[in-house]
């Protein structure tokens, strides 16, 4: 019973990504309007010849913030799951 | 008198201080942990002020757009880049500003019942640098209008949380629950992720009002639409994926419980966003919506018959929380299922939304005052399981009256807050289907049932011998659950005034996604 | 031309080598002498393929006289050093931990680290 | 057409280092089979002309995420299962 | 006429895929090790010679990375493999 | 346990050399692929090599916990700073003050390809190299944080 | 100090050759020269302790340092391509003789058995095993043992190389 | 044209991560798992950024033809950092259940429940 | 125009709920909230028991004899077990909906697997759902 069903959970999932790579055409991208203003704005404005460095820090450097707080959240995650019991006994 | 520099940049300051305050949380805490204590309370005081600046004033003057790194909001949509805004703006309507006034009482409410109840454990500086993170999560994802920074708010947010639960690691057991929310929540944000890349390669944007402006609802939208709503029914705990929700509820410290609530409403927030602002009339609103209503009382249902028979108390307040989501999912399902018939919604529709979303912060105020009187009772004696616990009346005379306020509230006895919003779903919902309302009626008996026994189980009864010098809890604990009884009972007596200025505005700007593309857009 | 015809055969020797460390790297019958098989012909191959693309940057700055093919040059140099540096110390270091994991040189003759106790 | 060939190497060396991550019941095979991934997703990355995502994988990917697994199986244990 | 840079990465990724029978076979970790070692330099190969075809010099620089890096994992293994770690 | 002499003369060596190219790719994170995460974690990585060829116990005395920790706050602290700065000046959160300005990394560059200059792209680089610090931090005590855990179960 | 400028040096040689073709200053422009600075000053205060680890100085002599690319393209490649092509013959044919012997080395400088370890490694047909840390003598694994060496409880280490005095160069080098 | 194939193995990629979440038992062969799921969702990104033809949105000494598009190399940047921070903390988990339960074995990590 | 403007929400919700008073009357359609007889409910109740309360004996102590229990002369029960525990509560309940609670509390299995499949599972349910009706 069980398996029948994975089986069939993961059949529908299957054909349900299959809709990517029918409908999405790889190699040409259909509407880029966004990018195309950060390749042709990008260097002036950023001042940066690397555009994926001009959109990480610049345009979307809100992210990479939080993509930092990610990894900083990881570190203090990390550090409280092996931090030395030798104060207080915990409860 | 407010600084206008402080309103006018709120929406960054309210992400900034807390980072920053997290930042050197680690250091400060070696200093002593005194001053910590004032640290982290001074930054979230702060935080809170800045959070209920910025809701005040939207709710007073509108939506607020804040684009990062733009010195004017027409250079986040340069004129060459097909009208689509290239960088991210935070867009605060009032549906956000809601979240934030619920993140900013919570948060500042929880944080005063920490300094004390957690006092004798170790990594306390990981502690509340994690709880800093966790508030700048839920802030960042409530207010965000980028689909692509949705994510990443999600993502700090619940890597903050599984570091939180798992904080008691001593029993292990801690551990084991934050592992399922993780790697469960990890797989649902990567289906989020897989959405965010469908739409970026339909329609070439990562604003979500842009999203929304060009949505056509086709195949590819529909498997983005599918894996966001489920990945976020998930995280909010929906039946049949709650699974993860009693155990993290439970075995997190109590503080960090009642913050957790929080954080399913923030992604039941996105659910709702992403329903209605992304999707609105081009989904077919009535399969989603009953999609969501039987997710919803199946939520009631399951929740709070699970309830029942549980032994310990914080699992018991896990379920109904499960449950009560339920009640948020039917109300605003059933406005979402009348979505595109005017005059349904405003026959019923507004009221409905309005009642699932008026219940959000009412939930948020009475699950964490509960959660927060059921860990000032494991303070005191040091133990979840009902059946050793009794006659605690006596003794714990304020941690009672919270809890029954609470309870009562919980309950939807009026006059207290859970009374109002469920009124406005029964009363909506029997309009739309008279069964639901029927259900939902039965629930809340049962839901009171249910505190009725915890309620004799904790606190009646003759005061026991192992009990006998069990004190009252302290007082920074008292006042954080004091503030939020005040408020349960402030919105518990005067619902008119909260739904009018809360409530309606945050419906009314669910709804109407013409005014959520606009404001970003612009004209249209 | 000269470059054209250096830049081939040092192609070609590469990609001898590198292909005849992998039949080792299949054939062999136990890790050691893979090992010989592979990370050092590999390591020599890879270094003639760079070597190859060192000659096309230097042949490419003396007919065109542009700065960015001594980069070219220069950063494929410094890979190949690094190549060969890291791959000396890796298999010498998988080595040690195959014998200290205690899998035997197979077909082997004589095996004295057998008596070694540090 | 040659570049054609690469892509469908390198994607065929994706799927079967997958299925081997499927397949090892030994971790530390599995381990070093996504490492293998790992660099092939890397190579993929950088055929598809993004240098920047595929200097990260190689850094973050190929290299620090084997070695904290590598960590967490010395730290755990090294057999799906028990001992074989 | 096809570009010789072209030729030559795709024989050494062929060769790549032929190490991953090394990879599934290998009968110890020990030798698995040597086929991911044996990759690595194979990589570094190949993307030095993919960085020539597409006319890239910055991306040499990915090759130096990767040069370096995949040598640290290796070490780890064989620190584990010999019971060291 | 340390490992041989060889590899531990090897990581000897080579960890300036790794230290000096990740902090390369760092400073060139504008110009050439590379930037603070991929610099950052190169930079890691000579770390790890140190804490691969050493035992627990020494590395402990090479590589301090604490001051990777601050390493990574400060990281922090400067790129969150870099956008605060832009707040001083009276422009939103985030926005790059520093471009085009004709101070420090003020330069403009030319359109179209050219091999570009150090010292431009605004506030870029110092993010760059506060990620860069971050992520150095970051990885280096991630690693040190989970050798401590096989290391207690020893004891 | 010393071990710090030392550092310093060779940090700040890599980088430039790594910037090598930037701009006007002979093959770098100005603003890489200070970055190459500064940085090579960071990477020389976190790192002084591991590059120098060693109380003397001896390979801080540039003459010394020049030797290292001779060595490495006069007798050492010209070792590696024998053993190349040695090692080549065995794959194709097939008849190994494998085992592991005990190699007697004179060298007592970290470094310099250091460098002959990595020689002997990057010569096919012979790999360093293990090492012994006081006496300094290498385990080598050799894929095709010589008649007789199987009796001898240790060789000499020039009888590994054929062609060129490795172990000679190295100790003109290290020692 | 590559006819998709990127794409393809997106969604073979995908499930065959999501099988070894689902069939095995071992925690670090379903974070194994989670890794390849976290490496298949990057593809798709950069897979959707391809031009073809294209080269690097990199504006140094390059042959000046079409760009790829750059926003999803930001983007996945994010997501590569985002996975590791998330695998380190989920192996933290599993050592801890290890040290704690004696065992990684999912069937037998089942303390809650009810 | 600076980067933090704002736009105006939509007037519809200003033209649903025009006035704001402290006492307004909640109309949910079919019923109605107005919190002044809830206050004056309260603060009758609060003199009732107010008054109860000082109608109380005058002469009670705590902790004399006065408070001791007199239960014909049998002895005290020990406090503990005077006590009805939690789970003896609702007994009844639970037992006539056994077969209920037998079905449902053997989903909550505690194994991941089951929690990952349950999501993927009302994935693909949802994505046949939304697919067939759109």
């Amino acid at each position: 019973m069980r398996k029948i069903l994975t089986t069939i959970i993961f059949v529908v999932l299957a054909t349900g990504l299959c809709a990517i790579p029918a409908f999405l055409a790889f190699g040409e991208p259909a509407a880029s309007e966004m990018d195309q203003y950060f390749i042709g704005h990008g260097q002036s404005e950023a001042a940066a010849n690397n555009i994926v460095t001009s959109i990480v820090f610049d345009y979307r450097g809100f992210d990479t913030l939080g993509e930092s707080v990610v990894l900083f959240t990881a570190v203090v995650g990390v550090g409280l799951m092996f931090r030395s019991m030798k104060g207080g006994k915990e409860q | 008198m407010i600084p206008s520099f402080i309103v006018e940049n709120s929406p960054a300051l309210m992400v900034i201080v807390p980072l920053v305050a997290a930042f050197i949380t680690p250091f400060i805490g070696r200093i002593s942990s005194g001053i910590r204590s004032l640290w982290v309370g001074g930054a979230m005081a702060v935080t809170s002020a800045i959070t209920l600046i910025l809701a005040f004033d939207v709710y007073s003057a509108g939506t607020r757009l804040y684009v990062f790194g733009a010195r004017a909001a027409s250079a986040a949509i340069p004129p060459d880049s097909g009208g689509i805004p290239i960088r991210i703006i935070f867009e605060v309507d009032p549906m956000s500003a809601l979240m934030l006034v619920i993140t900013a009482v919570s948060g500042f409410a929880i944080v005063l019942y920490s300094l004390s109840s957690e006092r004798s454990h170790t990594g306390l500086e990981s502690y509340y640098t994690l709880y800093l993170l966790m508030i700048t999560g839920i802030l960042g994802m409530v207010s965000t209008g980028d689909i692509f920074n949705f994510f990443v708010f999600l993502e700090i947010l619940s890597l903050a949380s599984a570091g939180l639960i798992a904080y008691r690691i001593d029993g292990g057991v801690a551990v084991e629950a934050a592992l399922k929310y993780f790697v469960l929540s990890t797989i649902g944000a990567l289906a989020i992720l897989v959405a965010i890349g469908i739409y970026y390669g339909e329609y070439n944007a990562l604003n979500m009002a842009m999203i929304a402006a060009r949505m056509q609802f086709s195949l590819l939208d529909q498997v983005a639409l599918v894996l966001i709503i489920a990945a976020l029914a998930m995280k909010c705990g929906a039946v049949p994926m709650h699974f993860w929700t009693p155990d993290a509820y439970s075995m997190a410290p109590s503080s960090i419980t009642a913050l957790l609530v929080v954080a399913s409403q923030a992604s039941l927030y996105g659910l709702f966003r992403t329903v209605f602002s992304l999707y609105n009339v081009t989904l077919n609103a009535v399969t989603v919506g009953w999609l969501i209503i039987i997710l919803g009382v199946l939520s009631m249902v399951v929740g709070v018959t699970m309830a029942i028979p549980q032994k310990n108390v914080k699992r018991l307040m896990a379920y109904h929380a499960v449950s009560q989501t339920g009640y948020m999912l039917l109300g605003v399902g059933v406005g979402l299922a009348v979505l595109g018939n005017q005059s349904l919604l405003d026959a019923f529709g507004y009221m409905a939304m309005e009642g699932g979303i008026f219940h959000i912060i009412n939930h948020a105020m009475y699950k964490g005052l509960l959660f927060l009187t059921a860990g000032a009772i494991f303070l005191r004696i040091g133990t979840y399981n009902l059946n050793r616990m009794g006659g605690l009346g006596h003794s714990m005379k304020w941690t009672m009256v919270f809890f029954v306020i609470g309870a009562l509230a919980i309950a939807g006895i009026p006059p207290f807050n859970g009374f109002a919003s469920k009124l406005m779903i029964y009363e909506s919902v029997f309009v739309f289907n008279p069964l639901l309302a029927v259900i939902a009626m039965v629930v809340s008996i049962l839901t009171l049932a249910s505190f009725v026994k915890v309620f004799h189980s904790i606190f009646m009864g003759p005061k026991l011998p192992e009990f006998a010098d069990v004190k009252e809890a302290p007082m920074p604990m008292l006042l954080g659950m004091g503030i939020l009884a005040l408020v349960v009972v402030l919105f518990g007596l005067f619902p008119g005034i909260v739904v009018e200025s809360l409530i309606t505005p945050a419906a009314h700007a669910l709804v109407d996604q013409g005014a959520y593309i606009s404001a970003v857009l612009g004209g249209a | 031309m000269i470059a054209d015809v250096l830049i081939l055969a040092c192609l070609a020797v590469g990609i001898f080598f590198n292909a005849l460390g992998i039949a080792g790297l299949l054939r062999f019958p136990d890790v050691y002498t893979r090992m010989h098989a592979t990370t050092k012909m590999t390591t020599f191959g890879s270094m003639f393929t760079a070597l190859s693309v060192i000659i096309y940057g230097v042949a490419l700055f003396l007919s065109s006289g542009d700065g960015q093919y001594v980069t070219l040059s220069v950063h494929t140099l410094i890979a190949a050093i690094s190549l060969a540096f890291t791959n000396a110390v890796g298999s010498h270091a998988i080595a040690r931990g195959a014998h200290k994991a205690g899998i035997k040189p197979a077909p082997a003759i004589v095996d004295r680290l057998e008596e070694f106790t540090p | 057409m040659i570049d054609l060939v690469i892509h469908a190497l390198v994607i065929a060396g994706l799927v079967a280092s997958a299925l081997m991550v499927f397949h090892f019941r030994d971790l530390l095979a599995a381990a070093l089979a996504a490492g293998f991934f790992s660099f092939l997703i890397s190579l993929e990355f950088y055929i598809l002309q993004a240098p920047d995502v595929a200097i990260s994988q190689a850094a973050i990917g190929a290299g620090l995420t084997t070695a904290i697994f590598i960590i967490a199986i010395r730290a755990t244990t090294r057999y799906e299962g028990g001992q074989p | 006429m096809i570009d010789p840079w072209y030729i030559a990465v795709c024989i050494l990724v062929i060769l790549v895929c032929l190490s991953l029978i090394r990879l599934f076979l290998g009968p110890t970790a020990a030798d698995r090790a040597v086929a991911i070692d044996t990759v690595n330099t194979l990589s570094v190969a190949v993307l030095i010679l993919l960085g020539v075809a597409y006319q890239q010099i910055i991306f040499i620089d990915v090759a130096i990375v990767y040069a370096l890096l995949s040598f640290v994992s290796t070490l780890y293994i064989a620190k584990y493999l010999g019971g060291e770690l | 346990m340390r490992m041989s002499k060889i590899v531990r003369t090897g990581a000897n060596l080579l960890y300036p050399f790794i230290l000096i190219f990740g902090l390369y790719v760092i400073m060139h994170g504008h110009l050439t692929p590379g930037g603070g995460f991929q610099g950052g974690a190169v930079v890691a990585t000579a770390a790890a090599l140190v804490i691969v060829a050493y035992s627990y116990d020494e590395v402990t005395g090479m590589l301090k916990k604490t001051a990777m920790k601050a390493r990574e706050s400060i990281g922090l602290l400067l790129f969150i700073g870099a956008g605060i700065a832009a707040l001083a000046v009276g422009a939103p959160f985030f926005y790059n003050f520093l471009a085009n300005s004709g101070l420090l990394f003020g330069m403009s560059v030319p359109a179209g390809p050219n091999p570009g200059d150090l010292n431009t792209a605004g506030v870029i680089p110092i993010m760059n190299i506060a990620v860069g610090i971050e992520v150095w931090g970051g990885l280096a005590v991630i690693l040190l944080y989970m050798l401590s855990g096989i290391r207690k179960e020893e004891s | 100090m010393i071990p710090f400028l030392l550092t310093f040096i060779l940090a700040l040689l890599l980088y430039l050759l790594l910037a090598a073709g930037s701009g006007s200053v002979l093959l770098w422009s100005p603003s890489e020269l200070v970055a190459g600075v500064a940085l090579s000053l960071l990477a020389a205060a976190v790192a002084r302790n591991l590059l120098c680890r060693s109380d003397s100085y001896r390979m801080a002599n540039p003459l010394r340092l020049l030797l290292i690319p001779l060595y490495l393209l006069g007798p050492f490649l010209l070792e590696v391509t024998k053993a190349n092509l040695d090692v080549a013959y065995r794959v194709i044919t097939g008849n190994i003789r494998p085992g592991i012997i005990r190699v007697q080395s004179g060298l007592r400088t970290d470094l310099g058995i250091f460098m002959l370890a990595n020689s002997i490694t990057l010569t096919p047909g012979t790999i360093t095993v293990d090492i012994d840390e006081k006496s300094h003598d290498l385990y080598v694994h050799n894929i095709n043992i010589p008649q007789g060496w199987e009796e001898r409880p240790q060789v000499e280490e020039r009888e590994l190389f054929s062609l060129a005095n490795l172990p000679a160069w190295i100790r003109r080098i290290a020692e | 044209m590559f006819w998709n194939l990127p794409l393809i193995a997106v969604v073979v990629l995908t499930i065959i991560a999501l099988a070894i979440i689902v069939f095995k038992k071992n925690l670090i062969k379903v974070f194994l798992g989670i890794v390849i799921l976290e490496s298949a969702v990057n593809l798709f990104l950069i897979s959707l950024g391809y031009r073809e033809g294209g080269i690097a949105p990199i504006y140094t000494n390059a042959p000046s033809t079409a760009m790829v598009l750059p926003t999803p190399q930001a983007l996945t940047l994010t997501s590569i950092v985002i996975g590791v921070a998330t695998s380190a903390l989920l192996l933290s988990f599993a050592i801890i259940i290890w040290k704690k339960y004696g065992t990684i074995d999912i069937d037998r990590i089942r303390r809650l429940k009810e | 125009m600076p980067w933090w403007t704002r736009a105006r929400i939509s007037a519809r919700s200003s033209e649903v709920h025009e006035t704001m008073d402290l006492t307004s009357t909640l109309l949910t359609g079919a019923g109605s909230w107005n919190p002044l007889p809830w206050v004056l409910g309260m603060v009758v109740a609060a003199i009732i028991a107010w008054l109860i309360y000082s109608m109380g004996e005058k002469g009670y102590k705590a902790g004399t004899a006065q408070a001791e229990p007199f239960i014909s002369g049998n002895p005290e029960p020990e406090k503990g077990m005077v006590h009805v525990r939690a789970g003896n509560l609702y007994w009844g309940y639970l037992e006539a909906l056994k077969g209920y609670y037998d079905r449902l509390v053997p989903l909550h299995t505690g194994d991941l697997h089951d929690y990952v499949l349950w999501y993927l599972g009302i994935t693909a349910l949802f994505l046949v759902l939304v697919v067939i009706s759109a």
